[in-house]
């Protein structure tokens, strides 16, 4: 796995995203402030412009580099939380020895530990924690019990999907949504979507090597 | 949508070129990261007051930087947070060796990226936060309420403060103090739209008003029938009331903020009648401020803020000020 | 219509009365007749400088009364002129023994009321007429052009003159210079709503804007489809250039006007570009106004105004002012 | 001719002008600033409601009053104009000796002639002043001509009527439309419409006696 899987799979997730932007920019309307399909398409594209300089360089630094320009390039929540995904993906050892899917899943687990550490927010309170801690436990046990990595990527995807479903009755306690108190009650929350939709993405491209 | 605008990618450069133009005896701009700065140096040992957020609340938060009031701003795209780089390469260039004091609304987005800015920088800082609008429930389970106009009264007061030597703890805590005296909630009558959405964030009928609103066109407490401007006052103020329980004889700021596409006279409308309930109450009004000063875009609505004052706020509120949006005594 | 409004009858005194209560160490507000003075008495032999209009056009007129600009404004209805009697009671209560400039915007109704009260009173007068609009044809057959946004800078430059003791026959004939000296030109994308009517003054497709708009939304030299901020500008400043013809390293004041609706934001996107357009004609921008100044209640406009200036016009733009809408050097 | 008279034509006028208030303001919002008929309104409900104070005044003193009210109470240019006509109307001589039609008209005409010298309008220039000047012309020519009093004011209201549809196609030079240039054309103006409908309603009070 190079940093050419980074950017094949940062296409793929432009390509994905644009096809529900207005699903996404609708929900974001709904309960937030309407942007979020903005930050995240800003960023895809941020990414993607980095093939050239990140083509060449080592794994962790290409990561780095990726999370500095989503944090710098994003803005708002999404690129404080995206961005700490990434800068704490890269911080996992020896990721520039090569990388197998266990420490794919470790670095990725590492990573929305961070996340959710810097939002401060849990399962139930209606926000991208809903997709990102039930994935990331479903990968990190799929490992321990060293279940195959195809079999393995389904049950992420649907993992995936669940989550972003169950935002949908909740009362957000955490972002913008949690303003609006009881109000923010049945609808998805856009965080959760896009991430869903990224995770499957990603989990589709290893499902079809 | 109908703006003036070329492009929305050169939307904010733009807006920022033609700030520091127009201020250039007050301000100086720098981009990527973009964040903007006084013209002037300040004296050593100052503590610098940095305060920023997302675009489209202009004169926020640029219009307050200069003397008597911020050291530097940094606006972020449109409602989106700015990054920490910017808050990195701001502190940079005006702490003065006394600290920075952030000032950030309270929403996770700012929260996060002024957080991550802190943690990557060297030098000492201390964050206010702030989160005056009585429209959203306080909990310390949740994000809690929204940061909104009376951080143009925070930022006035600390960095009156940090101007006349206060240190950064003092900054801090007289921030605090100013922001727990405050309560602010507004209404909106229409929508505003951000440029890159190019339609508006919400729909609102003929005769609707967005009661509660947030200075993003987030939803508010509820839909209603437009009202008079003498009942959207009352309920205005009883709910800012209710929060800041001011007590008989209590001093007061009155601030009547515009969302952005509400005329003058409208604000002094609500003014008046604001007046007219508070003198009933026997709260105070001694200090007033009407206009535009921190808006959403295009919109048209009002917000009022209260805040209870004290000899020392308000000699902070009465000090010389010279921005490209306040300015007085200079 | 929604409005923060009781009562279309109530409408002018309530926002007076919110003004005056805002502002009342600046102001002072009088009703029936209406009319608005300084707080404070002026020297004795100082000439006062008096304006009015229809109101609607906040802070204009009134906002601009204080040290340093006008002695007095009248404010009309909405969007209608003065009457008589509260230019002649303003005039007794600020002329100070060395007469009374008036200073009018060109419009029929504005002028015949101004001229009945300088009929009607004993006093000397003389009145500046502002015609700055080039989206009307000048004419000595007709009413010629219409007084819009340069009100705002012969209000503050002879106010100035008059604070340092110029006499009223000098302050006339700076006046006319600065009305000469000065060109506008406004955009539209949006109707106004005078209370009265209940509803907007015209109709703008979605993607239609008025071109050569006026401040009572009086229809334009051509209704257009919406272009970019550049090509907007670019069509303002050619007419106001060919009609103020500045030359070469001419010195001027540009002044980036909203009509009340439109964000400051997209206001400094103009000055941005009108800069750069400048800048390549070889005009000097050396002073500068970005704001909402002469509004047309909450429309989605802007007006670009140059003032060609000479060292006397600048020094007294420089000069200390002190008026609610208005203020620097103290 | 007593004060009474004044009174009942300002109430006659009122329900004329409240009958066309939908007409006048549009014409006004398509050549001006669309006030005209509210500032019309305002000037004669402030009139009617002088009526207990003017009852018992002299026909100088309440005209006068009537001048007055006008010119504060409406502003404007049709505050100006129509308190002009008034104000000068209160200064013919012997007036409060009783007035017959003859001095009646000549008191119109004196007030015609001072509406003329504040406006600086003549005919053909799309204002008021194209039903006022062509009706005092008529009715002065048919005092002169000793013509019959009901016929005459069949001829002013005839007067009155072509005058006012003349400006619909005259480019305006004075006034608020003047600004207009070409694009004023094709439009009637309207202060020559509500003084033409205020010139009936007097004419056809005074056919109904
Ligand atoms: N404290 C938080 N922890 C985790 N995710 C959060 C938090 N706050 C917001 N989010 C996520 O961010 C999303 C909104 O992102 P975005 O619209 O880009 O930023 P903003 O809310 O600043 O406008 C929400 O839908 C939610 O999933
Ligand atoms: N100089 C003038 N002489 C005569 N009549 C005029 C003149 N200017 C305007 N008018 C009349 O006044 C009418 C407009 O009145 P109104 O709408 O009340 O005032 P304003 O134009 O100040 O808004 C016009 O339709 C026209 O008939
Ligand atoms: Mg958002
Ligand atoms: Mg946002
Ligand atoms: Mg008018
Ligand atoms: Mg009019």
């Amino acid at each position: 796995m190079g940093t050419d899987f980074l950017i094949k799979n940062a296409k793929e997730i432009q390509a994905v995203i644009d096809n529900n932007a207005l699903e996404i920019e609708k929900l974001d309307q709904e309960i937030g402030d309407g942007d979020h399909i903005f930050n995240v398409q800003r960023g895809i594209k941020l990414v993607i412009e980095l093939e050239p300089i990140i083509k060449h360089l080592s794994m962790s630094k290409a990561l780095n580099q990726i999370a500095m320009k989503i944090l710098s390039g994003i803005g708002g929540s999404s690129g404080a939380l995206f961005g700490t995904l990434f800068m704490t993906m890269a911080k996992v050892s020896n990721i520039d020895d090569g990388i197998d899917y266990k420490k794919a899943i470790n670095m990725f687990a590492n990573g929305v530990e961070a996340v959710k550490q810097i939002g401060k927010a849990d399962v139930g309170e209606k926000t991208m924690m809903d997709v990102l801690i039930p994935v990331a436990n479903c990968l990190k046990q799929g490992v321990e019990k060293k279940k195959d990595i195809k079999g393995l990527m389904r049950e992420a995807i649907e993992e995936a999907e669940k989550g972003m479903l169950s935002t949908k009755n909740l009362i957000a306690t955490k972002g913008r949504a949690s303003f609006l108190g009881e109000r923010s009650k049945g609808h998805i929350d856009p965080g959760a979507r896009s991430s869903q939709l990224m995770i499957k993405t990603v989990c589709e491209t290893i499902l079809n090597t | 949508m109908k703006k003036f605008i070329n492009s929305e990618d050169t939307f904010l450069k733009e807006s920022l070129q033609g700030f520091a133009a127009a201020h250039q005896d007050i301000v100086t701009c720098f981009y990527d990261p973009n964040f903007i700065t006084r013209s002037k140096a300040t004296k050593v040992g100052k503590v610098a007051v940095i305060s920023g957020g997302g675009s489209g609340h202009e004169p926020m938060h640029g219009g307050f930087v200069g003397y008597g009031m911020l050291d530097a701003a940094c606006p972020g795209f449109v409602f989106s947070s700015p990054s920490p780089d910017q808050m990195i390469a701001a502190s940079e260039k005006v702490d003065n060796g006394a600290g920075v004091l952030f000032i950030v609304k309270n929403y996770s987005g700012d929260i996060m990226n002024f957080q991550m800015s802190s943690e990557m920088m060297t030098g000492a800082s201390e964050t206010v936060l702030t989160n005056d609008d009585v429209a959203v429930e306080d909990s310390s389970f949740t994000t809690g309420r929204r940061g909104v106009a009376a951080t143009v009264i925070v930022e006035k007061i600390v960095g009156s403060l940090a101007e006349s030597g206060g240190s950064l703890k003092e900054c801090k805590i007289l921030g605090d103090k100013v922001n727990k005296n405050s309560g602010s909630m507004g209404v909106a009558f229409s929508s505003c739209t951000v440029p890159a959405a190019r339609k508006p964030t919400f729909e609102l009928g003929a005769d609707e008003m967005e009661f509660g609103v947030g200075i993003h066109g987030e939803p508010g407490r509820r839909r209603d029938k437009v009202k008079s401007a003498l009942d959207i006052t009352n309920e205005l103020l009883e709910a800012i009331i209710e929060d800041l329980k001011p007590e008989n004889n209590d001093e007061i700021l009155l601030f009547v903020n515009g969302m952005g596409g509400t005329p003058l006279t409208e604000l002094y409308i609500i003014y008046d009648n604001a007046k007219k309930i508070l003198d009933n109450k026997k709260v105070k009004i001694v200090r007033s401020l009407v206009g535009n000063y921190c808006t959403s875009l295009e919109m048209q609505g009002a917000s009022i803020t209260l805040t209870k004052l004290d000899q020392e706020i308000t000699n902070h509120w009465d000090s010389a000020v010279h921005t490209a949006a306040m300015r007085w005594g200079m």
